[in-house]
């Protein structure tokens, strides 16, 4: 056990994957001698070497079609996309090529990557640097999204992902890189030091795909969320003063429905939490399922606290994020009704 | 905004002849065969620059072979890519038929363009690993894939291999050597360089070939695959089918009149090869010098095949439409069958009568196939069990795809 | 007035465009001198100039890029993307450039560009010629996104869209090109010349985007659908027995939420039909929609009827394809319950 | 499947000198000044297939002008680029410790790399647009662009032009041919080549100019844009800023040991040159023969500026973390505001003292422009009406952020 921040948890995975199998192998735009712009993949150039982590060209659906192949071969190979907004031009080889590869050749030909990207807003990084694609590849049949909310589930959800048969999309909430940050931006950073979820074991564990986690118990209101708004939920619980169920999702391909019709099926109420745009996004998806399964249960409509209807804005970064008080709000509304 | 659109000069590329015009080739910069020098396969990059723009060819006229580019060929080699050249063109035709019987959905055929996978199928090894478009059968007819499996598969029968979930002819053959195929085109052309790359870290000799088609070269996929291949020094021989034509547009529109495919090999520090892509010989010394380059750890080569798609694109075409109908016909570099009989013939190792029987076995072994497929059932008569629909979106089937198997009762 | 199949409103759209604004052009795979795969533009080339309709390089990447940089300019071109499943080599343009252009140029920048294509199964396609694709641009913020599903509002819609000063995704129902495919594949094809629908006024006309059409009235149950699925949901209402009222999305986005809202306040059920796979569709999206501002209205949960979770596959097209048969019985249940 | 590591021979490239490593280049292939012949515009594409490999230089080492490559220049032109050189490094000094003082996000500096934007901006016209990538604001000092706007944008406040929407530095300014800019490195490269096309169309003979970085090159987006400006003879200049590197990856990683980027334009039958990017007068000749192409209606040019990036990728970086810090200082090719200096002093035209006026006088309106903008507001302190959030998103708002500006009460 250690303490350790998200980027060292993530990278502790990758480092006990590399030296557990061979056929483990990393590379992504500066992830090689740099060790990326965010220094996931930091000295694991010098420890394994040149050809185990290596930088590559700028060429996001180069890098996935390179991946793809590799993973075709038999290996394993784990591919860093700089920013999620970046992720796009690899759409097409994600969704026609390593989504449909098993399926379309009857298991013959099979994609077991693993696409690594840093995600979400919250970092003053503009319309570029902010973006949750989620949703775009929650819809696509045949591939797994996974986001991790803590260091020690990063690492073991991470390890999980370069295990998994299928391709796997492993979003990384980059504004929790460093401290479990609740969506109060006026405040001072806290670190991850202080989190139980940041003693990570230094050896190889792994956590299912597919398993939400109970952040917190509750009675009147279940929430849902994943990544940093995990932790922005919680905060918005508290600002609400509900007796609100947390469920972090880890995963939305494989989802844990089970754990939501349950929870939701006890509480009766239903708030959604995502920071990307509300409209086509992932809350529509869970909204729909909490409604057929649970409608007898319900009663207050489902509600969705997300990021509004415009690209992320520079300036207005603060009011398009969907902090606490929003989540509180939400809360008060299915509440009062 | 509005404007005089009589002064617009706006520079759309056109073929130099349509339906109703007669054949014109324009400026096909064909070398006389023989004629061109083959340089050691460690020759460096900047003395290999002239190649792109010239044209490996070695059979002549008359069918004798001519200039430095030999292949090295072992007893039979030659008339094995005969029979699978011949072979997939009478299962063309019979699939063709096939199709307009309402027996299948789809088929494409490769008339014109046989050599381009049989030859590099016979050329490589086991272990390499063919990236194919949808005209290479040619390359599964070579390593003698079961035609029964290819019919099921056109079918979506319920033998099919693929178990009703791909269209028509986009075979997946592991064992084969030949990878999964898609109806996107190009997208595949950087899996075969990720490949190759895979065999290299793993310090294996084996090598990839990847193909796209002269009209997909437009496509950003090949660039990257390029990209990738130069700067890793991937084992990898990466082939630009040029048939002419990508379904009804001329290969101007790829930038066919600027260049040629071949010397897109020059913005990677690569060698590119054009080649004579109907003259087998010229193919086969291609393929083995690339192959050559690649499992000694010189990296990628990039071919140019240069041919001709003698019928249309696929079933859903009509080539009268936008180009003259005899333009086939007059393609200057011949049919590659008959260009090979011929070279055979002069060999004194093949004859009329011998090409003859040849004709009636494989006609023999297609319609075998094919009665076998009719008997297990056409598209529609016979299916893989519903259940198939579910399996193998991912490696175990999630809840969704378990309900839903629900609901439709299976 | 002529009576028209969807091709030939859609000829019809383009040329009328072409005639009438001579910042109009248009391009893609073959759509040229051949006319293009469907004959959308068949004799175009011929009428209006090479270089107003013209042939372009297999890069769809490409052709959008172009577009943008062209409709940057003050040109308004209108580009074809052979099938919706290409598509997705152009997703980054048109989500990084198209859709956000004028938000962040403060308007000094703009794409009013059209990208027209074909799209949905039920022609025997296999998975690459079959894929509905309009939620992963309806969650993008500044792309419109319209569905026609009759000569007439193909017609009407088309030139609205090619009007309209921001990007419109234009997906074309292919399966009812010629004719108005209730679901019923067994049966003989039926032409659009008996559908009123198919009477289309040969000059310039045009539908405002974000107005849906009540297909059917009805009493006890709301059918929300678009596209093919609109014959589909007639066939299975009638097939179901039930007075539902269908509603014809027309466009995605803008949505017409309000139409939507008043139909289910009305009738206190509710349907969404779509081919697309169920999971993270546009269906969540309505579905969500519903629930938020419907709540007390709703005798019954939400149906969601829609493609399978899985690619979609070519022997299986009918199993895959959500048939009227199907549609009738998410009829039947919320009627039960 | 496992295997015996050591065995590997996959190769990764790795740069000549990393931290702590004496400065090395590698083979840098400069020609010496004035020895690349200028061919006719006109000139046919297979007579210029050397020039991709040969450096266009005009400047010798004693800042004297050499060779045929010589710009058409007016009276003034060279001191209008070194006032928008000099302006530009004293602005990015600025805002770059702006930024350290926390008063904006972000900021990129375009230190050694002043004459590319500067000079083209000078040399083309009014109608001409450019597609900048996000190191090139010096096109927009040489167009005499407010510096308030710029440091309004920068700091996201309530007299931001773009309305608080962009990261700093990501402009748009349609009157000064500048195109809006954006965090994706690639996408607009397109752009230019369909605005250009769009005015051939018009039969207008306004040209476009498109910028990308040498890592970004590799980019699908690249190839596709050059495939769409040989097919349709754009009336565009593309342009490689290869500056060495792409954040800490070496220009090896974008295929630079293989080739040169100039040579890509091989493989569209188009022009590429080559050119030191640190000559004033190289940059203006080559913008000019290129530019005069695209106009006459002759086509694209593809240009590599061979230049360096002498400073951090951005305020994000440290750049010693992967090279040597040293290695800026060591650029072979000196630096482009120097060597225009020493040029102009050659020419008697420039001294000394003139050249610390200028210094002093644009820092006077660097500082004016960042006080203006302070007292406007730096980020967070000021910034548009929260309804700018709202606007924009289409042409007319849809109910959904009219309702969502409900919700936030606005
Ligand atoms: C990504 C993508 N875009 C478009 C298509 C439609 N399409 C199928 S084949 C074809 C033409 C391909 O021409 P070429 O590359 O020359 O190959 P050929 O058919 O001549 O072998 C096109 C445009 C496709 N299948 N995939
Ligand atoms: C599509 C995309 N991929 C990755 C990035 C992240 N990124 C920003 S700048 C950069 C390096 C670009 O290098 P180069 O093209 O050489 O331009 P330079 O900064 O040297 O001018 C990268 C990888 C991005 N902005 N966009
Ligand atoms: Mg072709
Ligand atoms: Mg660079």
């Amino acid at each position: 056990m250690a303490v350790m921040n998200m980027i060292q948890a993530l990278n502790s995975a990758l480092d006990t994957m590399l030296a557990r199998d061979p056929d483990v192998l990393i590379f992504g735009e500066d992830v090689g001698y740099f060790g990326g712009v965010f220094r996931v993949t930091d000295k694991l150039q010098e420890k394994h070497g040149l050809d185990r982590c290596f930088d590559a060209p700028i060429a996001e659906g180069g890098i996935v079609a390179t991946a793809i192949g590799m993973g075709a071969e038999g290996l394993r190979p784990v591919v860093e996309i700089q920013f999620a907004d970046y992720i796009l031009p690899a759409y097409d080889q994600l969704v026609s090529e390593a989504a449909r590869l098993r399926y379309r050749s009857n298991g013959e030909f099979t994609a077991p990557i693993t696409v690594r990207s840093p995600y979400g807003g919250g970092i003053f990084g503009g319309q570029t640097h902010s973006q949750s694609p989620e949703a775009i590849f929650a819809h696509i049949t045949g591939l797994k999204t996974v986001i991790p909310s803590t260091p020690y589930d990063a690492k073991g959800l991470l390890i999980a992902a370069i295990e998994c048969d299928d391709p796997v999309i492993f979003l990384e909430p980059k504004r929790i890189y460093n401290g479990p940050f609740d969506g109060r931006h006026g405040q001072a950073l806290t670190s991850w030091a202080q989190h139980p979820a940041a003693q990570v074991p230094e050896d190889h564990y792994s956590i299912a795909l597919g398993k939400a986690a109970i952040v917190r118990e509750g009675a009147d209101v279940t929430v849902l969320a994943y990544g940093t708004m995990v932790h922005v939920a919680l905060a918005g619980i508290a600002d609400a003063g509900v007796d609100a169920e947390l469920i972090d999702l880890r995963s939305i391909v494989p989802l844990d429905v089970d754990a939501i019709v349950a929870s939701v099926k006890k509480t009766g109420r239903c708030v959604i939490v995502h920071e990307a745009s509300r409209f086509g996004g992932f809350g529509g998806e869970l909204s729909a399922l909490v409604t057929e399964r649970c409608f007898y249960h319900l009663k207050a409509p489902t509600q969705r606290v997300a990021g509004w209807d415009t690209p992320y804005p520079h300036a207005f970064e603060w009011d398009y994020f969907p902090g606490p008080d929003r989540v509180a709000k939400a809360l008060a509304h299915v509440m009062e009704v | 905004m509005t404007n005089d659109r009589r002064s617009g000069r706006l520079r759309v590329p056109e073929p130099s002849s349509r339906p109703g015009d007669p054949v014109e080739f324009g400026d096909l910069a064909l070398s006389p065969a023989g004629a061109v020098a083959r340089p050691d396969i460690d020759a460096p990059e900047p003395c290999l620059r002239d190649l792109p723009f010239l044209l490996i060819r070695t059979l002549d006229d008359a069918g004798n072979v001519v200039g430095g580019w030999l292949p090295d060929l072992a007893d039979g080699d030659l008339i094995r890519a005969l029979k699978a050249m011949v072979l997939t063109r009478a299962f063309d035709e019979r699939m063709f038929k096939i199709q307009r019987q309402g027996k299948t959905s789809f088929y494409m055929k490769s008339r014109g363009e046989e050599a381009l996978g049989a030859v590099p199928s016979l050329a490589l090894r086991q272990g390499d690993m063919c990236f194919p478009t949808y005209r290479l059968v040619s390359w599964l007819m070579a390593r003698d894939y079961p035609l029964e499996d290819l019919v099921n598969q056109i079918f979506s029968n319920a033998q099919d291999p693929l178990k009703g979930r791909q269209l028509p002819i986009l075979y997946s053959a592991r064992d084969y050597g030949f990878y999964s195929l898609s109806g996107n085109v190009g997208s595949r052309f950087g899996h075969a360089v990720g490949w190759a790359m895979a065999k290299a870290y793993r310090g294996i000799d084996d090598i990839a070939i990847g193909y796209i088609g002269e009209g997909t070269t437009a496509e950003g996929d090949f660039h990257e695959a390029l990209t990738f291949a130069s700067v890793y020094r991937a084992p990898v021989v990466l082939c630009v089918t040029n048939n002419q034509w990508a379904i009804s547009t001329f290969s101007g529109i790829a930038g066919a009149q600027e260049t040629t495919f071949a010397a897109k090999a020059i913005a990677y520090g690569i060698p590119g090869l054009r080649v004579d892509g109907n003259d087998v010989l010229a193919v086969w010394a291609a393929t083995q010098w690339a192959a050559a380059r690649a499992r000694s750890g010189l990296g990628a080569t990039l071919i140019e095949f240069f041919t001709y798609r003698a019928e249309g694109h696929s079933t859903s075409d009509d080539p009268g439409k936008y180009r003259p109908s005899d333009e086939a016909s007059k393609w200057p570099l011949g049919d590659p069958v008959e260009r090979l009989k011929q070279h055979l013939i002069a060999l004194g190792e093949w004859d009329d009568s011998r090409h003859a029987a040849l004709e009636e076995s494989v006609a023999e072994a297609v319609r075998a196939a094919v009665k076998q497929g009719e008997a297990v059932g056409t598209l529609g008569q016979s299916k893989p069990s519903v259940k198939e629909m579910f399996e193998g979106v991912f490696k175990e089937p999630d809840w969704r795809v378990l309900e839903q198997r629900g609901e439709v009762g299976i």
